[in-house]
């Protein structure tokens, strides 16, 4: 996935701007070669990652962007998201379908993003945010609730 | 997203349309709810037939919902979640939670 | 127009992603309050500003970037496309609708910018290349071929 | 965009239908004209009617069209633009260069 051809969306911290988020990750994925079912996962875990930089990584601040990089390769697409924040362990985060947390009201987001996505990868880049790396492979299986369940793609790298 | 609310003997079902996501839809299904409880309506029946998706933000609106009809003493039912929608609440595990009908004479029959 | 609120959007050179700033152009037209049809308007004029930064700025090579700058304000919404080529005169181009020209197969996009937004700048930026200033007004009355005819609206400002 | 080519009379109607853009719509529309003149199929009829809109290398290449048919002794005409396509034939003076129809019948007539 050469990184010259890597589009970028930079958004200031307005959840309005969501809605832009998933239509340009959509439209990516399929200008990827991704058929329409699996553009459309790919925008619903962009929206989660983008929903998280902007509340919790930049906690709403305008002033503090999110920077979307999508990079299109031959076998899929590969999209990040970085924020500004002091980032998160994503595996100290309660189980969000145990019993004692169904009914909840937050603390999906990350099930939605590895459900939808064939990789998710967290990364904390020092000085500078949190950085989600997202991945959508072409003629992957649909992966929905199994990837989710195995949920061994969520590798922490903290570096 | 669009709604539209119809009464059905002492059942308010709201039939949705478009997404429920964060900052739109997530807040008009709040609104919605909250003013049927208002009104004392605590037999609700939500109509998804329409609703292609739903983000964290409105997953975690329609628990509120469920929730907030509790407390009143009502209860929330789904009716014919689309593909997605059904996808969405098998993952989150909310199919447990949520008594959800394909056809809507049973759903009305079983508040 | 606060810049605290802009989007950024960068695209390597590569005509394809025309329909990605058309895409995004639209939208964010419509979340400024655009109706639907000056929306689509907006979207025609940033796809020629897109395609002249590509074709004539960046002379497509993908290395080289255009970048879009999308400012909201309470009138209305600005777009910058700025490319990294060597900037020409807008003022010294033939008219393409002259009938000597009207069976060419080229030269039509500065007229289409012109018919499709509200107000139309050029600036060279030395040592970074041509930057072309896009407007469109909130409820400004429908203005297709009337601004064309009038040009007054191709400011050249080359500082 | 996409397209269907049929056969009335010595006419070739060519509905298309979509966008005729930069990278995708011209190149259609210029492998099917082409295409067209290779065959010795010189009356060629444009139906635009579910044609959205164009861009600049969309209305290139109608010209660039318009004008091959020309030197082969063939003729391009259009059929039915849509509100934006007329717009941009009436803004880019090409309303004076392309004989242009309403009526399907009066442009077949008129070859
Ligand atoms: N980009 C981020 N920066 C900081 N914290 C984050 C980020 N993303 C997620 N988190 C933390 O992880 C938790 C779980 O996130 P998630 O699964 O998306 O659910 P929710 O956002 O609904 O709480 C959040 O509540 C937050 O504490
Ligand atoms: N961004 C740019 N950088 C350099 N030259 C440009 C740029 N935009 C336009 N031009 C010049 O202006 C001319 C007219 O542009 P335009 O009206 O868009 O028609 P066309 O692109 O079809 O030639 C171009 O042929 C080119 O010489």
């Amino acid at each position: 996935m050469a990184a010259r051809t890597a589009v970028k969306l930079v958004l200031p911290s307005d959840v309005r701007l969501v809605e832009l988020a998933h239509a340009v990750a959509e439209k990516m994925g399929e200008a990827a070669g991704l058929d329409s079912g699996a553009a459309l996962d790919l925008g619903l875990a962009v929206r989660e990652a983008v929903i998280n930089a902007i509340v919790h990584g930049n906690r709403k601040d305008p002033s503090q962007d999110v920077e979307l990089t999508f990079t299109r390769g031959s076998r899929g697409i590969r999209i990040r998201v970085l924020d500004r924040g002091s980032g998160f362990d994503p595996d100290s985060l309660p189980d969000p379908t145990a019993p004692e947390n169904v009914l909840r009201n937050s603390g999906r987001g990350l099930l939605l993003m590895r459900a939808f996505a064939d990789e998710v990868r967290f990364r904390y880049r020092e000085g500078r945010g949190m950085e989600i790396t997202l991945v959508k492979s072409l003629g992957s299986p649909r992966r929905g609730i199994e990837a989710a369940e195995g949920r061994s793609e969520g590798v922490v790298r903290r570096t | 997203m669009k709604t539209a609310i119809r009464q059905s003997g002492d059942v308010a079902v709201v039939d949705l349309s478009g997404k429920i996501t964060i900052g739109e839809g997530d807040v008009i299904l709040r609104d919605r709810v909250h003013a049927l409880l208002e009104e004392g309506k605590k037999r609700i029946l939500l109509n998804l037939e329409k609703v292609s998706y739903m983000d964290s933000a409105g997953i975690g609106e329609l628990v509120a919902c469920y929730k907030r009809a509790r407390e009143k003493g009502g209860t929330v039912k789904l009716l014919r979640p689309s593909g997605k929608v059904q996808d969405l609440l098998q993952l989150t595990k909310l199919e447990e939670v949520f008594e959800t009908f394909d056809s809507e004479n049973e759903a009305l029959a079983s508040f």
